[in-house]
């Protein structure tokens, strides 16, 4: 049904996209609950900092990428140095790309619903003898549920999606960094591929559809389990 | 398989992938991965660690820049030659016509009408576009009704649907489409002359990549460029 | 043992109060609406700060800004029934009570689920509970808790009759068995005259007095305060034998006059406690005969207060060494002559046990 | 009028009921804790729709399942007041209070403003406000909406005792005054006493009897039901002549007897009714002197059960046309060697004014 | 301060941004409210629709855009016989480019915080006589106001950002449709304007720190002005 070619982006687009997501959920949590829950100084310089991706045109991001993780940028040497890892023009590079670029979307729809949660659940909870981690683990997260399931797949679609600072970073490299969008631009560039480039496009759109639907099911049935007598 | 990666400019993707299945049939040791983007982005990419062995540019320019990073390139040599195509929508009235001072494309262009191009400031084909513009004394007169886009490509698509009338792309790009009919070309001395480059990366190439790269400035490519519009350099069949 | 001692700003009330809880038994807050009672909950749960003071619980410090010392909620281990029921929405009916239960209460759960007739709720989701449903469980989490101090504001409102009682009967049994302060806020006062040990009455943020319930109901001091409680009095008693064929017993005061009291009243020989509200202690001149009163008892008339001018007269009659109350229309004050030294009949047709191990129930005695 | 014959399936429990209420006038449910009283109240209200069954209000069909009729919420005018304050917190107590507030009751907004004490609140976030605050504006915002049809759910929970009297006081001066069925949920016997004028059962989704309070107070069926109801009875008077100095007013019963009662209990010449509780009806078979009681009624032992084995004995006795009720011990019972057709003497301690302007209030009388 | 072209460039992006959250806004919230509180059929069909923009690499937006919008394109020969308009190669389409990538994230964010509105309320003002518009204007969307508040600021950011979309369907014209990623991305492709793009790229954080900021205070005082006494 699909070509090598399709599979092939598919895959690699799965993969980067998962693994974008699997390493961003966690601090992404964690940053959004630090800015719904708690005032310190340097709050809006994170605030802002989480943001950066969203308000910079996805190729700069790219650019600031290489030049900070690229073999000669200070984190990309240190890194090949010590663990002759290098991340620009590999698939993990193009995770990262997907996950900094999905990570304001992650954080933002994760920090909407904690403050949604209803703080007087928390305060009691503590009085029953939970500190601050049982809470936010007991309490506050499984009430924002819905809200980390909808930031989770924004991020996923997000990343499915990331083409400029993938582009930029991880280059288009089939078989390493071509993922679907990549793959759909390069047909799109090849007049006479509208046919093939047609075909990605479905696909792209039927896998962010099935995930999206798929989180949606997901979130209704927890908000459904804990839904008051009033619809 | 023994793997080469060949960064490549964007107009080169038809030419490429055909070269490159070509290639590979009777080098079955060999997977050649081709990665396209614009010249000015490969070149960066390889800048910054890209594990290329080749980079085949659209112009010299930035072969050049990459070497001034201090990135090894050997055995360079330039190619092929392009030309600057006028095009226009496949069903458009105007009739064909060689732009020169005697024909004038803005007097083509209706009132709101734009000219479709790669963007003058950093698109390989743009650059030549302006150059061919300022130098036929058409740039003042077109330069604010520019339908600038961000690759050679894009701008064939915007004549492709017809929202640009005209628009200047490389002569190989025209070949590529069905969309678009091949209005003209412009004088070849009206800008500088397209050529690309490509060169080894590294300070130790392989000897696969060498031997694709022999291999490209063979005649059995140069048969292969000629078919999607590339002139091999050294030749002249305009 | 429950000190404290807290000032807070709350918007235009200044909350400042202090009171001591000793480690047994009930004591209510009392006082009108926004008078201050959940503010000071608040601050004993560690959920707000005091601007200033000090709050000990058995010896340790749980807060003192002078010194800087701040034990957080979950530290405290407190049990809190809020106002609200604040039922984990996410959690069945089950885990609501398992989230907090305590290793020592583990043998209580089938006991408490069974007292607070939740058993058939346990796999529910709280968002379709009833509102004493919910209610019902929330008490139930707190007590699963352990706590060493338990604070429950209204726990009890939006709870049947029937419910309410057992409940009543559950804490001031636990009141007595369990060495935990309870601090329990009610506007009922039925409810608190069932409960309650000691009494903090709280107005405009303050503690205005406080004390054992019966002193305090006492204090004629504190009668516009203590308006929503029906003034009684206590008689000190001891049990002697049952009348087995009609299901009383017979208990002999200090003075060695009898009363009549229903048969579970207590065991022969145990010492008990009987509230007797003013408005069921009726007058005569003489022992009546033929009446359905049981227990008529023999009375000076020590005090009154028929010098103000009211329809009705209180007056305070003295039985051996203590004192009872009554009160009687002005009309039958005139009528019957009465004054001071004067020696009457009190003819009392219903009485309350208050240290029986039940919360106070009300019968019928004549 | 307020018509209503419903089902809806709630998870286990069927709700399965039919209401009648007339247009004047408060109608309490009473029942258990989920019993089904608030899933009534959403069904009246429109939060919930019927699986079957028919909800008319003054002739109008709000809802009927056959005839696919549907009135939504907004369009029934209706004013609830829920067991939660839903407060909405965005806008301050003024602003909730002005959400709904009809033209009609312009005029009353700082009359209901005052009723509630809240008028020093009106500049407030709802947040901020304490329990009883925030119910307190609940009861206004619903009031103020100039509804045609009141639902009350458990509505003076966490108030005061003074507050929670006045408006007890308004909501029965409401319900004489103006034509709308009020629905009032309580557990509180006495609050139900002293503000309904009809009493519906609930128990597990059915309405198991329903009809005047005092019929139903009277009814023997239904005593199990009405356990937290203190049993009484009514009788009729005419109001007489004052006792200026004694602030007392005569009243004649049909058979010419008389009582004493407050002097504020109706102007002469009014009808009134009393409402008199079993457990302040002593009985003694000749009137006995030189007591305070000042209400000794003639009365013939229409029935007893005596024959119940239990420790007290119920007595129906006549006055004239009328009956009251006593409860005495069966000691009591046994001693003065009571049966039936005897004539005895009912010595009455406290009544209650049920159709006074005020909601009743109980008065020692003697 | 600003060059000429850097402020021409900022112009230009901040009015295609404003007009793009401007004219997305209603829409957006309207469609939120659908999806948040009512089921009808078609609802996932819509729901994957407003996704769209988020799973496409946004070149491939802009190509759809053309083929539908542009002047041949089904609507867009509609619009161009009767109103002599079209938008592509001018700012309404950079700010339609804007506004159809920023949608998603718009919807997203109201929808996460309409859902997290207490139905409770809905029902209290629903019994008060409000009808379900009225409710809708003075208890849900008052209640959401944060969320309305952070998605706009999001859909700003967005279109602020906006490249590809833009790109493609609006073409990259200075004066007109030259946004700040757009005159950033020609910055870099130019060589030696590194600085230059330095100070572009500088710039363009600083906007969207401001509206980020800005948004923040906002948000933060509605939230607090409802605030429970648990914070
Ligand atoms: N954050 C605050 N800002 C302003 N006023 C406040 C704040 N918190 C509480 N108050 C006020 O302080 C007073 C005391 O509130 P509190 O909840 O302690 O009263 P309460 O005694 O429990 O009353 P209730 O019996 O009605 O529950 C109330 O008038 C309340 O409005
Ligand atoms: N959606 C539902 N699913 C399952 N059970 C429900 C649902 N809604 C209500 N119930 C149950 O129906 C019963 C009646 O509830 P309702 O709230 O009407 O009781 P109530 O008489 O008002 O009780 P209370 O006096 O405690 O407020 C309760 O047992 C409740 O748990
Ligand atoms: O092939 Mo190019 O470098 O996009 O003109
Ligand atoms: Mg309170
Ligand atoms: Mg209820």
């Amino acid at each position: 049904m699909l070509t090598p070619l399709e599979s092939e982006a598919l895959l690699i687009s799965l993969r980067v996209a998962g693994v974008a997501v699997g390493a961003i959920l966690v601090p992404g949590v964690a940053v959004a609950w630090l800015l719904a829950r708690f005032e310190f100084p340097g709050k809006s310089l994170l605030d802002g900092l989480v943001h950066l991706p969203l308000v910079l045109p996805p190729v700069v991001v790219g650019y600031l990428l290489l030049v900070t993780l690229g073999r000669n940028g200070v984190i990309g040497q240190w890194l090949q140095a010590w663990f002759h890892f290098s991340l620009p023009f590999s698939w993990q590079g193009a995770a990262l790309a997907g996950g900094v670029m999905a990570f304001p979307l992650l954080v933002r729809a994760v920090r909407l619903s904690l403050e949604a949660v209803d703080p007087g659940l928390e305060a009691a909870a503590r009085t029953l003898g939970a500190n601050r981690l049982r809470v936010l683990m007991t309490i506050t997260l499984p009430l924002a549920l819905p809200g980390i399931i909808t930031g989770a797949v924004l991020a996923f679609a997000r990343a499915l999606s990331e083409f400029g600072a993938t582009m930029t970073f991880a280059s288009n490299i089939p078989g390493e960094t071509r993922t679907l969008p990549l793959a759909l631009y390069s047909l799109i560039q090849m007049p006479g591929s509208e046919a093939a480039a047609a075909r990605l496009c479905a696909i792209s759109i039927v896998v962010a559809m099935i995930s999206l639907m798929a989180s949606e099911a997901l979130a209704r049935r927890t908000r459904r389990r804990m839904a008051p007598r009033d619809r | 398989a023994q793997q080469v990666h060949v960064y490549a400019a964007a107009s080169l993707t038809d030419a490429m992938n055909a070269l490159v299945s070509r290639y590979e049939k009777t080098h079955e040791d060999v997977d050649i991965v081709p990665v396209y983007a614009s010249s000015s982005t490969v070149a960066r990419q390889i800048a910054n660690g890209a594990p290329a062995d080749l980079y085949f540019s659209a112009n010299e320019k930035w072969m050049n820049w990459l070497d001034e990073q201090g990135v090894a390139l050997s055995e360079r040599a330039d190619l092929l030659n392009n030309r600057l195509a006028l095009i226009a929508p496949k069903d458009s009235s105007i009739d064909s016509f060689t732009p020169d001072a005697d024909h004038p494309l803005a007097a083509r262009l209706d009132d709101g009408d734009r000219l479709a191009v790669g963007d003058p400031d950093h698109v390989p084909a743009g650059i030549y576009a302006g150059q061919s513009l300022r130098s036929l004394g058409e740039w003042e007169a077109l330069a604010p009704r520019l339908a600038r886009a961000n690759d050679v490509r894009a701008a064939l698509a915007l004549v492709e649907r017809g929202e640009a009338p005209l628009g200047i792309v490389y002569s190989t790009d025209a070949e590529a489409s069905d969309d678009v009919k091949t209005l003209g070309y412009f004088p070849a001395d009206s800008h500088k002359p397209i050529t690309y480059p490509v060169a080894l990366v590294g300070e130790h190439p392989d000897d696969a990549a060498r031997a694709f790269r022999q291999w490209l400035a063979g005649s059995e490519a140069a048969g292969v460029f000629r078919r999607f519009g590339f002139q091999p350099a050294g030749t002249d069949d305009s | 043992m429950l000190e404290l001692d807290v000032t807070r700003q709350l918007g235009d009330l200044t909350l400042a109060a202090s009171l001591t809880a000793p480690e047994q038994g009930v004591t209510a807050l009392f006082g009108e609406s926004g008078s201050g009672k959940t503010s000071l909950l608040r601050l004993m749960a560690g959920l707000d700060r005091p601007d200033r003071g000090v709050i000990r619980l058995d010896g340790e410090t749980l807060v003192d800004t002078g010194r800087g010392v701040w034990v957080p909620p979950h530290r405290r281990r407190l049990g809190v029934v809020f106002q609200e029921a604040r039922l984990f929405p996410h959690y069945r009916v089950r885990g609501n009570l398992r989230y907090a239960l305590h290793a020592s209460m583990q043998g209580e759960f089938e006991r408490i689920v069974a007292l607070l007739g939740i058993g058939h709720l346990l796999d529910r989701m709280p968002g379709s509970l009833s509102g004493g449903e919910a209610r019902r469980v929330s008490i139930g989490r707190a007590l699963l808790s352990g706590p060493r101090l338990l604070l429950m504001d209204e726990p009890l409102t939006g709870l049947d009759g029937a419910r309410k009682q057992e409940l009543l009967d559950y804490i001031a049994r636990l009141a007595r068995e369990v060495e935990i302060p309870i601090i329990f806020v009610s506007h009922d006062t039925d409810e608190l005259m069932a409960v309650a040990t000691r009494l903090a009455l709280v107005e405009q943020g303050r503690i205005i007095a406080s004390g054992e319930l019966d002193d305090m109901l006492a204090r004629l001091d504190l009668s516009d305060q203590l308006g929503g409680f029906e003034a009684s009095s206590r008689l000190h008693a001891v049990l002697g034998q049952p009348e087995p064929d009609h299901r009383l017993i017979r208990a002999q005061l200090a003075d060695g006059q009898q009363l009549l009291l229903p048969a579970d009243a207590g065991a022969p020989g145990e010492a008990i406690a009987l509230r007797i509200r003013v408005r069921d202690v009726a007058l005569a001149l003489e022992a009546p005969r033929h009446t359905s009163f049981r227990n008529l008892l023999a009375a000076t008339i020590e005090a009154h207060d028929a010098e103000r001018e009211r329809p009705t007269v209180e007056l305070t009659l003295r039985i051996g060494s203590e004192r009872l109350r009554s009160r009687v229309t002005r009309h039958a004050f005139d009528e019957l002559g009465l004054c001071r030294g004067q020696a009457v009949v009190a003819m009392i047709r219903s009485v309350s046990l208050s240290t029986s191990g039940r919360a106070q129930r009300q019968d019928v005695m004549d």
